[in-house]
């Protein structure tokens, strides 16, 4: 039984990438549809491979459910996690991302005004950009109660140093003759910033931001395992889990993995208008 | 060999004098004396006890009764074994200044509730008391309360959960006073259920070889409880040896087990059917969101007890 | 005359100027007892070796580097007046336009700093824009033009505002040399028409001495002037004057100055 | 060097902020304490307080603050207080007691380690892969990115139990979930590294008419050593977090994850400060450690201006 | 002479030549009816304006790049057989050092992927190195030396493993002028002593008069071949048989064809 279940995932497996192989390199590699096309068998693939796995092995539905059950696990629950989705990531993640990129944005202009400020606040902010940050959800559970306020609190924290190191480098990073060039007109400070410094440090701020939408998620969630309403994404995932509804837990996960992706196709997105003189982004 | 003694038992919280009685088994050598070769997994705030049971990463849980007939109704067969806590030691905790001084007044309140399976027992109280649990004037607004009891101390709650042994002790080293709160005692309310009790699957009790090693386990294990009762401060001693985390305090260990011991004096082991169908009962009535459906069959068994207790 | 020149006579009066780097490895003497005067409408272009301190000088003609030693004025005012003054138009080696505008856009850039009224922008724009035969790219991108295009938009930035000093650094080094020599015809048809003073940095024997109405060789470990040279050539000046032996002459005195001062490849 | 004075004034700014700010978050829980020692207090009960906030109390009950930096338990303790705490678990302790950070934080480390070699060998295989790989290449990344999005702390106590199911305990599946955080910087760092050699450096390889293999060992490996060490100090970092947040939900037994959970729990505020605290030493720890190593390679391969 | 040459008196031989880029703007022709031969020995300049294809042909040559219509022998073989057989060596016009390799290391890196005995790279490294004059530099980094050195250092790379072929693609466009007639004439006496042939591709007309053999003049938009001009001038050239008018003339001939193919800048 597990030798036919492990053959027949690994022959699925075979099958998938040898489609795929053949796509990737075929002639019509280049067009948007097998861009498309590629990952989603890739994905498939895995999905189907899971649902064999899990039947043919019979795990247990709490241990593990296959797909099929979790896709109707969401289609019958669009209500719940709707009402889980608008808790946690419309109010927690990102009132949170918005008031610490604001935040980030303030101090590193700020900070931008003194070469003193930026060489103390770029080594103390990569430090604790590099922190486990996770570790205060509790204390903010603790200050600001069960609602998303502490949830926010907890992602402005832990977005706000990853975006400040990055707009702080990026603001530092034009050429000595960018920078001459405004000297010879006799530019001042925020001619400087504005029409200089600012695009310039661009694709360093979406560097930031890119990162810092999956910790927005993380940061959301694992806060609410702290402490919340009886909504929001992590409230439902504990509590399902200590029901043993794992469908339940992983149409959250669903919900978590769609929402940021988006987010991150999304910060993507913009980053490709506002930075498409960059040479990583041009064609 | 490994299969008729090696047990290994999923805790539901993390080490304390809440389980004290294991520890000691193993600590005293009971276990051994038995011929067992127990391990002692402690849990945590998202660690599902039914679930590494039905993983097979343990052989036998401690559970709360509602959390176990959950279990049972979604298809995972587990069975009680042994039920060594008689008392029920939940209660809900509520600061006197707030004019809670019934269950009626808990109409327009904020009350802190743990979920994870143990949300069922508050959860059939309002219903038999007809109080929503949705929020607004006429309802409770519930909170999922972490466990630990800030919500009462910063007054972002009304009342919160406390069990006897454990958070309302907490309360009082946070430098509270007794007459400053008022307490609702579960078991006071005709809304007990029964918690700790000793669960298996039921395919493995079809197992002669399991059986056996579980009279064994139950037999060493009430042996366990009885030393703790009767010193409780070598039982916290042996729990505090226990615990990892090197976090817990020796004091609180101590008052611990004297309310621990409080909820075990009744029982040896052995459970006892009213006390069964009054927890049933209490989750039958569980209104619209019932906690169980049926009365369940099968859900508990007397044999492991009569073998191990003549 | 030299002696009798004054601050006033000159649009660029340096003397005894001196520039001291502190860097790691010790100080470097970039430019020692600098004297030159640079009369109104003078073509001057400076060559000599690398690290001999000819950006070294354009930039403490541009208040962009601040000497250590010595006097030096712009117009009559310290460099510093005169850069807040905008009195020069300065043009990079590289042409440095800001990729994220279009060349439009970066010629507007010094405009727009400088307040110009909107709609000057644009005709101000078109104008260079017409005068660097770019008319029809002013919404392409800087990528998206040749080494060449770009070197020009650069220069019709410096020329947007109409500052009556143009310093360029080698602004050619990058370019093929008959787009150079293109290049360098209509810089000399641009200062003929404009009368602008202009100081120049080169590598390129030729194109010293094609353009220059006064050559500075220079030279380094301590940066210095070792020759002046005051051309003899007309202002008119096609192209093929290149093979004329005065031309040649002049040349052979540049390389002569240019190899002595030369010491190391 | 000339960065420790403003590091300093930054930090000493930050240990201001906090200090300052100690008054007003505990003085709640102040006034409760010293009312119940017949302090005078104002107002005089706590539901009047509630109507305050943490600063309105604070001005009108001056009396009270020594009291906020002596809390037992404080909403936000005093950096003395935290200090101490840690003097007491890291220094006044015997090393491999449960009552020592140096011991839980060797536990948290071991399973950072572990699970960084794995998360780091793992990213540079599969970037490996999609370099040379078409197919790899278009199909990993965006699961990749999806996968960094979904909540580890859901999927932890899941890797647990199904790893406890098959009998592994202890160590490795946080060291699991540690690598699941720390294999992607690495994946995305190795990608750009391995592809950061030019057109010109490749073309010199063809026109020795090199193999792939020797294209990899000596062009693209060494062209994205630099990348590799950016990637290798995010990766860590995130394995750290991978640890401890493994040992959260689950209650792991020791660690800083399970400090930082029982001082929670247990009411003990300094024991999850003092965790927090060592859990940021040792992240600039390694991350330090990460940078050593960055610059002796590189000037030892000559990459780096001495 | 042209007719009757066929692919095995050549070291390169092509006939009627295409190359066609399909790019995103559509098809670009860098290459149209080229057709060419090199003799062994020869040293042969490529000049024209940017983007006529004149690195494109050296890489037909080099196969590094396909051509799509036409042919093209290398030594009698394809380019991509003669690319295999290592053939020739490739300077491109920056150096390319590897930054973590030293200069040893660096010119070593053929020697290693061509599986020489250790003895023997060593021994080779020293010789090259002394050919460029950089002996001593050997444990040195890249970005311990001046571009100058750099370039030479590359150049030792491509001789190091002794193919009879150099192709160069603007080695010396980086450089200064008078360092750049200080390589010129390393590169005229390497290429005496050794009788390689040479395929070398430079913006600069004096540089091509003064290094060649023959010159090859393109003209772009297509890429195509505009004149071949052989240099009647002797193998033994010292620096100022620039200024005779023999260098003179070929010069001009050169600069005409340049100017007639250089429709727009
Ligand atoms: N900011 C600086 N700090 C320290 N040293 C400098 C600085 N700028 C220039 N130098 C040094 O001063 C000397 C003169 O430099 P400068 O750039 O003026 O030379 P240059 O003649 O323009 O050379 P090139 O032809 O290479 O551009 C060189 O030795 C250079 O290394
Ligand atoms: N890989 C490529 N893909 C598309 N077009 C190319 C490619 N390589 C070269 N071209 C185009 O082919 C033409 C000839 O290019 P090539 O590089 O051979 O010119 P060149 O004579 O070497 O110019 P330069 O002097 O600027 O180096 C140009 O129009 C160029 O844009
Ligand atoms: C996995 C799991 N976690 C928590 C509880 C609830 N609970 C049971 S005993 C106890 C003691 C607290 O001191 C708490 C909180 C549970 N039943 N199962
Ligand atoms: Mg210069
Ligand atoms: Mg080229």
């Amino acid at each position: 039984m597990t030798g036919t279940a492990i053959i027949s995932a690994l022959a699925l497996w075979a099958a998938g990438w040898f489609i795929n192989a053949r796509l990737a390199n075929g002639a019509a590699a280049k067009t948007r549809l097998v861009k498309l096309l590629v990952p989603a068998i890739f994905g498939l693939t895995l999905l189907i491979m899971w649902e064999l796995l899990v039947r043919l092995l019979e795990v247990s539905p709490i241990i593990l459910p296959p797909p099929t059950m979790i896709a109707e696990r969401f289609a019958n629950e669009l209500p719940t996690l709707w009402a889980d989705f608008v808790q946690t990531i419309i109010k927690g993640a990102m009132t949170g991302y918005v008031i610490g990129m604001l935040a980030a944005f303030g101090v590193a202009v700020l900070a931008d005004r003194s070469d003193f400020l930026t060489r103390g606040i770029l080594p103390v902010g990569g430090f604790m950009a590099a922190l486990p940050i996770v570790g205060i959800a509790p204390i903010f559970v603790r200050w600001l109660g069960s609602d998303w306020q502490s949830k926010a609190a907890v992602v402005a924290v832990m977005v706000f140093f990853p975006i400040l190191v990055n707009t702080v480098a990026g603001l530092r990073d034009t050429t000595a003759m960018q920078r001459d060039l405004m000297r010879t007109y006799g530019a001042g400070y925020w001619p400087t910033l504005f029409k200089l410094r600012l695009p310039a440090a661009m694709p360093f701020i979406f560097n930031g931001l890119k990162i810092a939408t999956t910790l927005a998620l993380i940061g959301a969630i694992v806060a609410e395992f702290f402490g919340s309403p009886t909504v929001g994404m992590g409230f439902r995932i504990s509590t399902s889990v200590g029901r043993l509804a794992l469908d339940m837990v992983w149409a959250e996960i669903v919900v978590a993995a769609l929402a940021g992706s988006t987010l991150y196709g999304l910060m993507a997105w913009i980053e490709g208008r506002v930075t498409f003189w960059h040479p990583s982004q041009r064609k | 060999d490994a299969h008729a003694n090696d047990v290994t038992l999923q805790l539901q919280w993390v080490t304390q004098a809440q389980f004290a009685g294991y520890y000691v088994a193993l600590d005293q050598g009971f276990y051994e004396e038995e011929g067992l070769n127990v391990t002692i997994l402690p849990g945590g705030p998202d660690i599902a006890p039914p679930q590494v049971l039905a993983g097979g990463g343990a052989d036998v849980m401690l559970n709360w009764m509602p959390s176990a007939l959950a279990a049972r109704e979604r298809g995972l067969p587990v069975v009680n074994i042994a039920q060594p806590f008689k008392t029920s030691g939940l209660m809900l905790t509520c600061w006197k200044d707030t004019g809670i001084e019934t269950v009626e007044d808990f109409r327009g309140k904020t009350i802190g509730v743990w979920f994870f399976g143990n949300e069922y027992p508050f959860l059939s109280w309002m219903s038999q008391a007809g109080i929503p649990t949705d929020g607004g004037d006429e309802g409770v607004t519930v909170l999922r309360q972490g466990f630990n009891v800030d919500p009462l101390l910063n007054r972002e709650a009304d009342c919160i959960s406390t069990m006897t042994y454990n958070e309302y002790g907490q309360v009082l080293d946070a430098g509270v006073s007794e007459d400053e709160l008022v307490t609702f005692m579960y078991e006071d309310q005709g809304v007990a259920t029964l918690e700790d009790g000793i669960y298996a699957l039921e395919e493995n009790l079809e197992d002669p070889v399991f059986v056996d090693k579980m009279v064994r386990f139950v037999r060493a294990s009430m042996k366990g409880w009885k030393w703790a009762e009767e010193n409780p401060v070598e039982a916290a001693g042996i729990v505090l040896d226990n615990d990892e985390t090197g976090a817990q305090s020796e004091a609180a260990q101590i008052r611990m087990m004297g309310e621990i011991a409080k909820l075990t004096a009744g029982s040896n082991g052995a459970l006892d059917p009213a006390d069964f169908q009054r927890t049933v009962d209490t989750l039958l009535a569980g209104g619209s969101d019932p906690v169980i459906s049926a009365q369940p069959e099968g859900a508990w068994t007397s044999a492991i007890t009569d073998a191990a207790l003549n | 005359m030299k002696d009798k020149s004054t601050v006033l006579d000159n649009v660029v009066f340096a003397r005894e100027l001196d520039l001291t780097f502190q860097t790691n490895d010790g100080p470097v003497h970039a430019l020692k007892n600098v004297n030159l005067d640079i009369a109104k409408g003078d073509f001057v272009s400076f060559i000599g070796p690398s690290g001999c301190g000819k950006t070294t000088f354009l930039r403490c003609i541009a208040g962009l580097e601040q000497p250590t030693g010595g006097e030096i004025s712009v117009n009559g005012m310290t460099p510093d007046e005169a850069r807040m003054a905008r009195a020069y138009g300065y043009v990079f080696q590289a042409a440095g336009l800001y990729p994220w505008r279009t060349i439009g856009g970066n010629i507007k850039l010094p405009l727009e700093i400088m307040g110009f009224a909107k709609a000057e922008q644009a005709e101000r724009v078109a104008r260079v824009l017409e005068l660097v035969d770019l008319a029809g790219f002013e919404k392409k991108f800087p990528w998206q033009l040749s080494g060449g295009m770009q070197q020009r938009a650069s220069i019709a930035r410096a020329l947007a505002f109409d500052a009556d000093i143009l310093l360029m650094d080698e602004p050619f080094g990058a370019l093929d040399e008959i787009v150079r020599d293109h290049l360098n015809e209509q810089l000399l048809q641009l200062w003929a028409r404009t009368e602008k003073t202009i100081g120049f940095v080169t590598h390129s024997i030729p194109e010293a001495v094609y353009l220059s109405t006064k050559i500075v060789v220079m030279s380094p470990r301590p940066g210095r002037i070792t020759d002046v040279i005051e051309s003899p050539l007309p202002k008119e000046r096609p192209l093929d004057i290149r093979d004329s032996a005065e031309f040649i002459a002049i040349a052979h005195r540049v390389r002569d100055g240019l190899r002595a001062g030369h010491d190391d490849v | 060097m000339k960065s420790v004075l403003p590091v300093l004034t930054v930090i000493g700014a930050i240990l201001l902020f906090w200090i300052v700010s100690v008054v007003p978050m505990n003085m709640h829980l102040t006034a409760d304490l010293a009312q119940r020692q017949d302090i005078v207090v104002t107002p005089d009960t706590p539901v009047a307080r509630q109507e305050y906030s943490g600063i309105g109390l604070a001005l009108r009950n001056p009396q009270l603050f020594g009291m906020t930096y002596t809390l037992d338990r404080p909403r936000l303790p005093s950096p003395h207080q935290v200090v101490v705490e840690m003097w007491n678990t890291i220094a006044l302790q015997n090393i491999t007691s449960r009552r020592s950070l140096v011991f839980h934080g060797w536990v948290t480390l071991s399973a950072t380690l572990l699970g960084f070699v794995i998360g780091t060998g793992l990213g540079v295989l599969l970037a490996v892969g999609i370099v040379y790989n078409r197919a790899m290449d278009m199909s990993v990344m965006p699961w990749a990115i999806a996968s960094q999005t979904i909540p580890i702390l859901a999927l932890a106590p899941m890797i647990i139990v199904m790893m406890g199911a098959i009998g592994i305990q202890g160590l490795f599946p946080k060291a699991v979930i540690s690598a699941y955080l720390s294999f992607f910087p690495v994946v995305v760092g190795m990608v750009k590294g391995l592809r950061s050699p030019d057109g010109m450096q490749l073309d010199l390889l063809r026109t020795y008419s090199a193999s792939p293999a020797q294209g990899f060992w000596k062009l693209r490996l060494p062209a994205s050593v630099p990348y590799l060490f950016a990637s290798l100090k995010i990766g860590i970092s995130a394995s750290l977090v991978g640890a401890i947040v493994a040992e959260l939900p689950t209650g792991a037994r020791a660690g800083f994850g399970a400090r930082m959970l029982v001082g929670d729990q247990y009411g003990q505020p300094l024991v999850t400060w003092a965790a927090l605290f060592a859990a940021a030493l040792t992240a600039a720890a390694l991350v330090g450690f990460f940078s050593l190593v960055e610059r002796w390679t590189l000037r030892r391969m000559g990459m780096q201006a001495v």
